[in-house]
């Protein structure tokens, strides 16, 4: 069902070609607009028919895989999710996310942020053991609705591009990880609190945060990291101060 | 080149491939997993399931209805005995996904709630709202990372296998952010790629699900089964394909023609009521809901848009806080793809590629022909799906055979001879060759994205819901040209970081060659089964000649070479497929002679 | 290999980094403040003479001014501030429903204005 | 990881800026912006003889001490990150400084106060 085109859009991309390029540079492409065309299916038409050297992430086309976060006119989006016929007259600006080294074109290095999420033990650790012929653990919505939330971040690290804290200091665990150090702590089914306790304690745990607030802003699927990481400068400082008093608190 | 030793090498890390290496690291903790994927696991085509997946749950339900209900829905094209095991096995991998941290979604007393899906007789789809798949292959990503014996190989593109004194011995990736190659030599090797939607042109399936771990196994010689088995889903977005999920009508959504009439009574699925009735009505499976598309279409009653012929998928009376709590991703999707909000108008749907239901032979243990491989998940062909699969059950196949091939990978790597270093260095380098020929190659002429469309579009007009001979002979002669064709295939790109366009180009020959073993094995079926419907004079199904899966062998240039083998028939005789009140009918005739025979 | 780009002037870069910055500038007219009360303070220590010399400052056009900048910039504190803090909650449900971050931010706010009034209320009608 | 002492200064920066949201304004508005009165306040509100009463008197001291000492450890605090956040990383002669500030006007407050 290829309709013809009603008008060309001018699609700017920051690219870097790190065998090449010094530092990024722009290179702009003449795209034919249709009126349902996603971002990504715009950067897909740049690498089908024009540059099939354009590198970017993408595969679920529903804002569910967390591949394709970038800089559009600025700010950061899922470019599947983000629609051409509301950036028009154009032209749009894409860019790769930022605070993120690039590896080439809108191709950011994600492995920080992986390293990150193995290390705050992102699995229940539980409470009290369960074998499987005793069936599931008991959970009620109420329950579930504490954690629901902040399970469904897709890591895509749209909040870390939003994050001028993590910009600045980027051994900050970051919105996205310590949105799920947050979900995993605050699972019914989870005892792993105490192990968890040290990486929120550090500086670069939810210290390093100053509430700014954008990364919930842009978080596409509406986890709200920003209250993850500010809910748990309450429980850092109650653990801070309480270490003392509880055996369990006071492990640094 | 880089070498990395493992026990188990597992290629794929979706639901399937990361069940298996947890299975592995549980089997035995000193074997070394090496777990290589082309994406991060977490962007695995896995995360996009919506709906659910099956496991015998409730009181009043049994193995033997989810056993029925599962062969009927394959039409009798199923393994029954893995079909047992399956049935069997489902409800404890649910339990150990809940134990494992996955949101499940809950009753008010805090058990894991259920809902109803097409094709199954009595709730027991365990579903995390409209995110399953997403919320199942974080829940197992996450979990993985608490072994450390699992080392990942992530965005590192596996390029070929190594076999040796025919067995298997490794895998060879490409590390995507260099472009340099790694052999990972170990005794076992486990295919967990996903399925090969992308053949088509219009379907549900991510950017990733080009099929490559089907056509590694096939061109070593492991026949792929049941290829001609493509499962359309009759909800999807029109333009893109996106699904809206089956959920939609297991909450209770109807099907409407142009005449906003519910269609689906006139193809032998009512009696029309208002309440979803399982196996009835919009809750029939979904062959027959995307025929009955076909056929309102040839009849003028769908709505004609700029994306094609629509049906209406009618979410209205559920209202739009029930929507928002039990639907809410598809809430979105159609607010912000379609700008249609689904609580005030009715949701414009086709049906598009789904589901392979075929894939790498492998036997109830999910061990292929050549010795040391196994697969698992959608790649893989053990028997429950036969000619179309119900939904839900996917899910859950993942996990009960990703933990059966992770256990059974790591036995054989304990009994395994030691591997020659050496020889399988000198067919890495081999395979490392033929892929950068790819890039290094420079007269040639084609464009990627140009061969790609026309394979896509030659197998929607070849082997789309309905086919007939000539149709399919016309899809199997463009393969053969675009084979031709894609030798000849030119790269904009020869830098080797991140070069994705070499990456599409390997990818598209796995993918013709998987579109030609389903395009010959479609021609070869000379009856109507399932997902597969002829119009040439084959429209019944043909026990006599057919109650057989079809096995497509590779052979190089030439086209496949297409074989039959047996079905384990164990208890459930091939019986008439039918749905709605006839389905209640057959249903109780069945009962009422089992009763008789005990 | 792989290529950083620098974090300088990061504040222009969106309106949603410069309404923060703002919001972080009101700390200078809160210490200044602080200073002028706890200078006030001393020459309150010293007598009256001291002190209504100091009253005299803040009375100056120059002091009216500087308070006049003291009184915007804590507005944009006090708005932000409650902006900023269902943020920094945890989840609460009332009558089985979950209280939306507009509520919170509207009490907040609420109280504010209630503790304005009683201020000047008290300022107004001296005991 | 180590442990950050951000805890001490967060809850000061905190207990501070909840302090200056609810109280800042109608303060400000009363000490500086009408502090001869007339036209919301008093004429009387910041007499010598009203506010050394009010400061005289032990409830009235601390608030004044709240007030002025939490107000700054709240601005210095946040001083401290928005210097981090244009370049001026926190080393150690910086959070001196900044905290040092805080901690002298807490200081000479307590001190005045006791004088009166
Ligand atoms: C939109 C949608 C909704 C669905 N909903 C449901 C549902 O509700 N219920 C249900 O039961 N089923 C559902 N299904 C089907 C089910 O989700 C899939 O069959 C299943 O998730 C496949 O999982 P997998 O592990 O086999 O493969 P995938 O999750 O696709 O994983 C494949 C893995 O292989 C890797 N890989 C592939 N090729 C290579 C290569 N060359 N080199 C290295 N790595 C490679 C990929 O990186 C990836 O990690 C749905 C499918 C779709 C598309
Ligand atoms: S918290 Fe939101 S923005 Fe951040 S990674 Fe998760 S989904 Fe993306
Ligand atoms: S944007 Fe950054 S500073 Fe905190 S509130 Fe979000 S993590
Ligand atoms: S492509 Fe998956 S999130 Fe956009």
């Amino acid at each position: 069902m290829r309709e013809t085109p009603a008008r060309i859009v001018e699609v700017q991309v920051l690219r870097y070609r790190p065998e090449e390029d010094e530092k990024p540079v722009w290179q702009s492409y003449a795209v034919p607009f249709t009126e349902d065309m996603s971002v990504l299916q715009a950067l897909q038409f740049i690498k089908d028919e024009l540059d099939g050297s354009l590198a970017f992430r993408w595969s679920c086309r529903m804002a569910i895989c967390g591949s394709c976060g970038m800089m559009v006119n600025g700010k950061p989006e899922l470019s599947c999710q983000t629609f051409v016929r509301d950036l028009l007259p154009g032209p749009v600006r894409i860019e790769p996310l930022a605070h993120l080294p690039i590896e080439k074109d809108l191709v950011v290095d994600v492995e920080p942020f992986v390293k990150k999420l193995e290390s705050i033990q992102p699995y229940i650790i539980p409470k009290e053991p369960r074998s499987l012929e005793q069936g599931e653990y008991l959970q009620t919505p109420h329950q579930l609705e504490q954690i629901e939330q902040f399970s469904s971040c897709i890591n895509c690290m749209l909040c870390y591009a939003a994050c001028p804290q993590f910009g600045l200091d980027p051994q900050f665990l970051g919105p996205g990880v310590l949105a799920l150090l947050h979900r995993y702590n605050a699972d019914s089914r989870d005892g792993g609190r105490a192990q968890r306790m040290p990486l929120l304690n550090a500086q670069e745990g939810v210290w390093s945060c100053t509430a700014v607030g954008y990364c919930s802003q842009v978080c596409p699927k509406h986890v709200d990291p920003a209250n993850a990481v500010n809910q748990n400068k309450v429980e850092s400082a109650k653990d801070y101060f309480l270490r003392f008093l509880s055996p369990k608190g006071g492990r640094a | 080149m880089q070498t990395f030793h493992a026990d188990v090498a597992i290629v794929g890390a979706g639901g399937a491939g990361l069940r298996a290496a947890i299975a592995v690291a549980e089997a035995d903790p000193k074997l070394k997993v090496a777990l290589v994927s082309k994406v991060y696991p977490m962007r695995s085509h896995t995360v996009a399931a919506e709906g659910g997946a099956a496991a015998v749950t409730q009181a009043h339900d049994s193995l033997d209805a989810h056993f029925h209900d599962t062969v009927a829905g394959g039409d009798w094209l199923c393994e029954q005995d893995v079909v047992d095991y399956f049935v069997g096995q489902a409800h404890r991998e649910m339990v150990q996904m809940e134990h494992w941290g996955c949101p499940w979604s809950r009753r008010d007393d805090g058990h894991v709630n259920v809902r109803a899906f097409g094709g199954m007789k009595i709730e027991r789809t365990w579903f995390a709202a409209d995110k399953t798949g997403f919320h199942m292959l974080h829940t197992l990503f996450q979990t993985s990372i608490k072994y450390p014996q699992i080392q990942r190989f992530d965005e590192h593109f596996c390029v070929d296998l190594v076999v040796e004194d025919g067995r298997v011995q490794g895998v060879v990736a490409i590390d995507i952010s260099t472009g340099e190659f790694t052999l990972v030599q170990a005794p076992s090797v486990i295919i967990a790629t996903g399925g090969a939607g992308r053949v088509f042109r219009e379907n549900t399936n991510g950017g990733i699900v080009t099929g490559d771990g089907m056509a590694l196994a096939y061109r070593h010689g492991v026949p792929l089964r049941d290829m001609e088995f493509v499962q359309y889903h009759p909800t999807c977005m029109p333009g893109t394909g996106l699904l809206f999920t089956e959920a939609c009508r297991g909450e209770g959504g109807f099907m409407l023609n142009k005449d906003g009439y519910r269609y689906l009574q006139d193809y032998g699925l009512g009696p029309a009521e208002a309440k979803p009735r399982n196996k009835f009505m919009e809750l029939g499976p979904r062959d027959r809901l995307s025929q009955a598309y076909w056929h309102e279409k040839q009849k003028g009653r769908t709505v004609t848009t700029r994306h094609g012929e629509v049906v209406h998928l009618d979410l209205r009376h559920l209202g739009e806080a029930r929507l928002r709590e039990r639907l809410p991703q598809i809430y979105e999707l159609a607010v912000e793809y379609l700008g249609v909000d689904p609580a005030k108008e009715p949701i414009p749907v086709l049906p598009a590629v789904h589901y392979t239901m075929g894939g790498i032979l492998a036997d109830g243990s999910t061990a292929a022909p050549l010795q040391g491989l196994y697969s698992a998940g959608e790649c893989s062909s053990v028997g429950i799906h036969g000619a179309n699969r119900l939904g839900s059950n996917s899910l859950t196949e993942l996990l009960v055979f990703g933990k059966v091939a992770g256990e059974q990978a790591a036995m054989n790597a304990k009994s395994a001879p030691v591997i020659d270093t050496a020889r399988a260095l000198a067919q890495a380098e081999a395979a490392r060759e033929r892929a950068q020929s790819l890039v290094t190659a420079r007269d040639g002429t084609e464009r990627i994205a140009t061969l790609r469309r026309e394979m896509a579009q030659a197998m929607e007009d070849g082997c789309g819901i309905y086919r007939s001979a000539d149709s399919m002979q016309a899809a199997c002669e463009k393969l053969a040209e675009l084979k031709e064709r894609v030798r000849n295939v030119r790269l904009d790109d020869t830098s080797k970081a991140w070069n994705t366009e070499w990456l599409l180009a390997i990818e598209l020959g796995y993918q013709l060659d998987v579109a030609q073993a389903m395009a010959h094995s479609a021609l070869e079926r000379r009856e109507s089964r399932g997902s597969h419907q002829r119009l040439d004079g084959f429209t019944e199904r043909d026990d006599v000649n057919y109650l057989k899966h079809s096995l497509a062998t590779y052979a190089g240039a030439d086209a496949p070479r297409i074989t039959y083998s047996e079905v384990k028939i164990t208890r459930s005789p091939p019986g008439k497929r039918v749905y709605g009140a006839a389905g209640e009918q057959a249903d109780a005739e069945r009962k009422a002679k089992e009763a008789a025979h005990a | 290999m792989s290529y950083v780009r620098p974090m300088a002037g990061w504040w222009k870069r969106d309106p949603f980094f410069v309404r923060y910055m703002a919001r972080e500038l009101t700390a200078f007219a809160v210490l200044a403040y602080a200073v002028v009360l706890a200078v006030g303070l001393v020459r309150l220590a010293q007598g009256e003479l001291a002190y209504n010399g100091w009253l005299r400052a803040v009375q100056s056009p120059a002091g009216l001014v500087m308070h006049l900048v003291f009184f915007v910039s804590f507005l944009v504190h006090c708005t932000s501030w409650f902006e900023i803090m269902p943020k920094t909650m945890p989840m609460m449900v009332l009558g089985g429903k979950r209280v939306s971050a507009a509520a919170i931010t509207g009490f907040g706010t609420g109280l504010a204005v209630v503790v304005t009034l009683a201020v000047l209320a008290v300022a107004r009608w001296l005991p | 990881m180590k442990r950050s002492h951000s805890p001490i200064f967060w809850l000061l920066f905190g207990a501070g800026g909840m302090l200056a949201a609810l109280l800042g304004p109608a303060l400000v508005y009363v000490t500086g912006v009408e502090a001869g009165g007339g036209l919301v306040v008093s004429p009387r509100a910041m007499d010598y003889a009203t506010v050394h009463a009010f400061a005289h008197n032990w409830l009235g001291k601390g608030f004044l001490f709240f007030v002025v000492s939490l107000f700054a450890w709240h601005a210095v605090h946040r001083i401290l990150c928005s210097l981090h956040d244009v370049g001026i990383h926190k080393t150690l002669p910086v959070k001196f400084g900044c905290y040092g500030v805080a901690a002298a006007v807490t200081a000479v407050s307590a001190y005045a106060l006791l004088q009166v």
